[in-house]
């Protein structure tokens, strides 16, 4: 399956993971297949209330029952301070992070932990539960993003005040901040427009859905030190969350990262490890912890249902003039939902002149919301894309060339301020218009084709990598990116590529807190753009040192006579004479002196010693991801189920480093979008207690479900990257639902302005 | 509660266990058999993460009563490549980066090898239907369904 | 998950004196594809799980063309539909059995169990009803033979009493010019609860163009399936057309007594009676003439 | 001298300033210089004397890495956005 591209040995081709045999095999290490000597099972007691103040509990007759070997509350954690504290990708407040690990005097949503226990079978752990007693005060619950601003709303932090244009106010209220974004003079910009469209929509809560549930094994030894084995997008990030919350330096804490089941933004936040740290030092003995399906749902971080209303004005010519865009966003029981990025995404696929973009983050009484795939941007894009599209239609413009009119370009603002840097926007875009999937038909009744674009910055931020010279001319690269999604190869092929060895020569390894410098989550797009950064200049640090080491033994094998110092130094070999291309090593200055990358690495020992290359990298030129979706439905009349009959998703990856992979990143989120668009969503009752928390009632995609995605992987080089790469992980789900809704307007000509678009809601349309 | 002695096959080999009656055959062959490579996603039959071979019949271990295979012969994916040589479908995964995070990937291959036994030609729509009952979220399935399409063609042609 | 008993009964006589002594703390097992989940979800507690898969009467099935199909309570799915003859002559039956969760789910869940679990939402309760299935049970007095739409009770419960267990469902040899069909509407494809399912069985008369007998049951719009006679009516004797089948719509629609919920609303759930009354009666019209349907 | 825009959540500190020219070689020097210009502007930009953890700066359109000592170019563009991580 190679075919390499013209200018790359190794860059281009699909070679097989090199964590793959253990994968199909059953063999690789998840975090939930962990096991200690002496270890014990843990489980956590979470509250049955939206909102409830949490008068007392009682663990005695938990700890009396048989194997039960430690219970914990909020009393066996160090009080956390109130302040916010740097992790790395992201900065949180320590006293939220904290009582959302073990609320502290409220219960905020249900399922949020009160209690603990680890005792020696999960069913005596489970059975000890029953055993706790909690005296609850149940307050009233603020449930949806709407009712939680107005000024009548139950309060879920009495002591909240609102952040207003980043000013705190005095206010108390659900409203943590509101974010406002001003380009140009909108006001003007909608007078001077030919015509206006403004909707509202609404989307719900969504989870990230990742098979493999939160899990995680802690020993605390009696020496102090705690050692943590888990299934994390970034073990140094769990290393900072478990030290602030349990107050210790970071140099306390180890954390290994085991393979891990899918993350897509929500594996970064902690929530057991902290609970089975604390466990395993009351306990004496390691202790694990896994969640049900169940606590996933009520107790992990969704991404943010939200409101949102947009107005957009263009030109007869088709040219928009003004955008301007209100989000509320729900950001769960604390704040800090993605409302800000989403605030920055919704307009800017587009050059608009004139733009306002107001953002609300509102607490709700539902589980914190996390990170999911361009967290913030699919809700926006949802709302921004299908006024977008209407305005297309009102004007009489195809939605491509709306987009063609209208796109963003390399120096073209964002409504936040910056410009854009080198985009591929409009090759996406280009690529759409000339895709055999637009030209053809679409025969059939109740059939539909909608389109849709979206951006998301992606992130550059830290990591590192070490690579080991073996003797035998292979390498070992150590790095600290967890491999999600096959990025031991598409960081090993950058490496491969850079050193001029094969791939099969590069063996990657991902290692724990105590083996690499710092490195960011797997997460942000970042990981074969950064980690694959800093192989390769890890590669290069390699080869600079081969090229000394050469230097000097050539120039101390000159065994001719010289007519003094002069000369002596005209002859000097110095590093800078020495040339590698295609694994060999030359002289500049003796055509006759040659040296393999293989011969070095057999001869380190008497050339210097071992060679260890190193490398960190924070790069700054991210580059912007931008993509353009085709999809077609058919909507059955009779009941308003969607059929989506093909999918074409067109994203400027930069390069594709292992094209499988990458491909396999766009339909990963395609799909994630589909379900989006179609089925998921949390259904919370009045009391607020979610209805739907499994498999079997939130509905994600099966097999069954879908028809084959096709990609197009477009290239427009990253000049911030030595080989052009591009993040490609997030921005696929950014413009499947738009994408969707538009697909169903043009089958049913009506506009939806609710997601998911699930039967019963179509049917409703259908039915009006 | 007194623990049960079960005695069954495990992929070709007899193996003897104790069990309460309350533990599933996924407990069992995870935190008592070492068998880690079934994996556990839901525990209530919603995502086939855990799926097995019970007597030829495909089945999620996380609704079978380890007490209830007694006398029967269990099949799971450490028992599917031969030594030194992966199974077509491994193979097949792989080539086609049918898996990103690997998590559902041990269920998949075992259910699309029981598909295979009873199928050894089917179509696209049909390996759709046979694997409705495993979920994956990183791939789109895309890349499944083709790796088990080739599959099923160079194990046709063996 | 709580803790309790396992047996697994050899004759249906020592399943009944297992059942007889725990009273409601005991349960019979078959696929376990609702019990287990229960029991680890704590939404049913149990001292005694009685597993009747070892006993023959209960694991197999029969059939002749003359006495029809005897299937033991707990044959799980995938044998009968697996069964090419029976499959011939039941499609109705082929096409619940078949979408019953997963194929996974497939492998352990028995027909019985769906009933014996009582779910006002069993895919496969409507199509046995549509069949003229009855329930052989056998108890502390002996066995009785009731029909299948006497059995739910209620959601989650039937007529089982102290000590009995539902041992096998009996279906008549379909007589000639007998056609049925079982849909259910679900959001995704598989996978799935219905939020409406309908099942209906028609006899047409020796012309095939009048029907001269008719059953029509809803599942997940009432606290048990419905059996409604009145759509019945409406076909029974007329001569087939787009008209008598819209009244049986209709006259189902009537009959249903839905609520909302997660699943779906009482308004999209009495539409979907009508457009799946409609689509089943079609579909079981054109099997009773001999042409081919396929299961969803 | 570098152009610092100041965005709407800024300009209720500069009376709706949204644009001005400020003299300073790293963001250090033009946060003094803004905080002549525009008192408390400064307290909202910094904590416990580093950028706080909810402002990032963007110069000529690329996330500055390097805090207060970040080097700003004649003419540059400088803006104080809000930091942006991922999934």
């Amino acid at each position: 399956m190679a075919e390499a591209t013209a200018a790359y040995k190794v860059i281009g081709t699909r070679p097989i993971r090199p964590d793959g045999a253990d994968k199909v095999t059953g063999r690789a290490v998840y975090g939930g297949d962990m096991r200690l000597t002496g270890m014990l099972h843990g489980k956590v007691l979470r509250s049955p209330h939206a909102h409830a103040r949490i008068k007392s509990i009682n663990t005695a007759k938990a700890e009396a029952l048989p194997g039960v070997k430690a219970v914990i509350t909020v009393k066996d954690f160090p009080i956390a301070e109130d302040r916010m504290a740097n992790l790395g990708e992201m900065a949180v407040n320590v006293k939220l992070l904290s009582n959302n690990v073990m609320a502290a005097d409220k219960a905020l949503y249900k399922g949020h932990p009160v209690a603990a226990v680890a005792a020696t079978s999960a069913h005596i752990a489970e059975e000890a539960l029953g055993l706790i007693e909690v005296e609850y005060e149940v307050l009233p619950p603020a449930l949806h993003v709407l009712d939680a601003m107005k000024e009548t709303a139950p309060l879920l932090h009495e002591s909240m005040t609102t952040t207003e244009l980043g000013q705190k106010t005095e206010k108390h209220s659900n409203i943590a901040s509101h974010l406002r974004f001003v380009l140009g003079d909108p006001a003007q910009g909608f007078r001077d427009a030919d015509i206006v469209i403004e909707r509202e929509f609404e989307t719900a809560t969504v989870h990230q859905g990742y098979i493999e549930p939160h899990n995680a094994t802690a020993l605390w030894n009696e020496d102090g030190h705690l050692y943590i084995w888990t299934s994390t997008q970034g073990a140094f990030v769990v290393q900072r969350q478990a030290a602030e919350i349990l107050g210790l330096p970071v140099s306390q804490v180890s954390v290994t990262p085991c393979e891990i089941g899918g993350g897509f933004g929500g594996k970064i936040s902690v929530y057991l490890e902290p609970v089975a740290a604390v466990l395993s030092r009351k306990a004496g003995r390691p202790v694990k912890i896994i969640m049900s399906r169940i606590e996933e749902f009520e107790a992990t971080g969704p991404t943010p249902a939200s409101h949102i209303k947009v107005k957009m004005g263009a030109k007869k010519d088709g040219s928009i003039v003004a955008a301007e865009a209100s989000l509320m966003y729900e950001a769960g029981a604390f704040p800090g939902s993605p409302v800000g990025a989403g605030c920055m995404c919704i307009f800017s696929p587009y050059a608009i002149p004139n733009m306002q973009v107001d953002g609300y983050d509102v607490v709700v009484n539902k589980p914190k919301t996390a990170a999911y795939r361009a967290p913030g941007a699919t809700n926006a894009a949802f709302a921004s894309e299908t006024v977008v599209d209407e305005l297309a239609e009102k004007l009489g413009l195809d939605p491509l060339e709306i987009r063609r009119i209208n796109g963003a370009k390399e120096g073209d603002r964002r409504v936040d301020g910056p410009t854009f840097p080198r985009i591929g926007y409009m090759e996406t875009v280009h690529a759409a218009l000339e895709h055999e999937h637009y030209a053809t038909p679409l025969n059939g009744p109740n059939r539909g084709r909608g389109v849709a674009s979206g951006f998301w910055f992606n992130v550059g931020f830290q990591s590192s990598v070490v690579i080991n010279v073996n003797a035998d001319g292979t390498v070992a690269l150590v790095e600290g990116s967890t491999d999600i999604g096959g990025t031991r190869a598409s960081i090993a092929m950058q490496a491969a590529e850079t050193l001029g060895i094969p791939y099969e020569d590069v063996r990657p390894t991902v290692v724990g807190t105590d083996g690499i410098g710092f490195t960011d989550v797997t997460g942000g797009s970042r990981t074969t753009f950064a980690t694959g950064y800093a192989a390769h200049e890890a590669s290069l640090d390699v080869l600079r040192q081969m090229k000394e080491r050469l230097a000097r033994r050539w120039d101390g094998e000159m065994e001719k006579e010289f007519e003094g110092q002069a000369e002596r130094e005209m002859a000097r070999i110095t590093p800078d004479d020495v040339t590698y291309t295609n694994g060999v090593f030359k002289c500049a200055k003796d055509a006759g002196k040659t040296m393999t990358f293989k011969e070095i690495a057999a001869q380190m020992a008497r050339m210097g010693g071992p060679i260890t290359g190193r490398a960190t990298s924070q790069p700054r030129g991210v580059g912007g991801a931008f993509a353009t979706h085709i999809v077609d439905v058919e909507v059955d009349p009779d009941t308003g189920k969607v059929t989506i009959l093909r999918y074409t998703a067109i994203q400027d990856v930069g390069r594709a480093i292992h094209p499988s992979y990458a491909e396999g990143q766009v339909q990963g989120g395609v799909v994630q979008g589909i379900g989006w668009a179609l089925n998921e969503e949390f259904v919370y009752n009045d009391n607020g207690n979610m209805v739907n928390s499994s498999f079997l009632d939130y509905r994600m995609p099966t097999t069954l479900d879908l028809p084959m995605i096709d990609t197009v992987l477009v290239e427009v080089p990253n000049p911030g990257h030595p080989y052009g790469v591009r993040g490609v992980g997030e921005v696929p789900i950014v413009p499947p639902v738009a994408a969707v809704a538009n697909a169903i307007y043009k089958a049913t000509g009506k506009r939806m302005t609710q997601a998911p678009m699930s039967p019963g809601y179509v049917l409703s349309k259908l039915l009006e | 509660m007194p623990k049960v002695h079960v005695q069954t096959r495990i992929n070709g080999e007899d193996i003897d266990f104790l069990c309460e009656s309350r533990q599933s055959l996924l407990e069992v062959l995870r935190d008592d058999l070492g068998l880690t490579g079934t994996k556990e996603g839901c525990s209530n039959g919603n995502c086939g993460a855990c799926s097995v071979l019970l007597d030829g019949v495909l089945v999620d271990s996380c609704l079978v009563l380890a007490v209830e295979t007694a006398g029967k012969e269990v099949a799971t994916i450490e028992g599917l490549a031969s030594p030194s040589k992966l199974h077509p479908l491994q193979q097949k995964f792989l080539e086609h980066a049918a898996l990103q995070c690997g998590i559902c990937t041990p269920g998949f291959i075992m259910a699309a090898k029981a598909l295979l036994v009873k199928n050894p030609t089917p179509t696209e729509h049909e390996v759709r239907y046979w694997l409705a009952g495993n979920l994956c979220r990183c791939t789109g399935y895309d890349k499944i369904v083709r790796a088990v399409l080739d599959a099923a063609t160079v194990m046709e042609k063996a | 998950m709580q803790a309790f008993d396992y047996v697994a009964a050899q004759t249906v006589d020592e399943a009944v004196s297992l059942l007889a002594a725990k009273g409601a703390q005991a349960r019979v097992l078959a696929g376990g594809t609702d019990l287990i989940v229960q029991l680890r979800e704590g939404r049913r507690r149990l001292d005694l799980v009685v597993d009747v898969k070892k006993i023959p009467e209960v694991s197999t099935l029969s059939y002749d063309s003359n006495n029809g199909l005897q299937l033991g309570a707990a044959v799980p799915c995938y044998k009968i539909y697996g069964d090419a003859t029976i499959a011939r002559a039941y499609p109705g039956l082929m096409d619940a059995f078949t979408l019953v969760g997963g194929t996974q789910i497939q492998g352990r869940a028995s027909v019985g169990g769906n009933l014996c679990n009582s779910s006002p939402a069993a895919d496969t309760t409507p199509t046995l009803i549509a069949h003229r299935a009855t329930c052989v049970i056998a108890g502390p007095t002996g066995r009785r033979e009731i029909p299948v739409e006497q059995f739910c009770t209620g959601p989650g419960r039937n007529v089982l009493g102290n000590g009995e267990f539902l041992v096998a469902l009996r279906f008549p040899a379909p007589p000639q010019n007998f056609g049925a069909h079982y849909l259910r509407f679900i959001p995704r494809n598989e996978m799935d609860i219905a939020v409406v399912g309908v099942g209906s069985s028609v006899v047409l008369g020796a012309d095939r163009a009048t029907v001269t007998a008719a059953r029509i049951s809803l599942g997940a719009v009432a606290p048990t399936p419905l059996l409604v006679d009145e759509a019945a009516e409406a076909l029974i004797g007329k001569p087939i057309s787009d008209q008598t089948i819209a009244q049986a719509a209709a006259a189902a629609q009537a009959a249903a007594r839905p609520i909302s919920d997660m699943r779906g609303t009482i308004e999209q759930r009495r539409h979907l009676t009508g457009v799946l009354t409609r689509r089943t009666l079609q579909g079981a019209i054109a099997r009773a003439r001999g042409e081919r349907v396929n299961h969803a | 001298m570098a152009i610092v825009f100041l965005s709407a959540m800024l300009q209720p500190l500069t009376g709706g300033v949204s644009q001005v020219r400020v003299v300073g070689r790293t963001i250090r020097t033009v946060i003094n210089n803004l905080e002549e210009r525009f008192p408390g502007i400064k307290e909202r930009l910094l904590q416990d004397g580093d950028l706080r953890p909810d402002v990032a700066v963007a110069i000529d359109g690329e996330t500055a890495l390097d805090g207060l000592a970040e080097p700003v170019g004649e003419d540059s563009e400088v803006h104080f956005i809000p930091p942006i991580s991922g999934g």
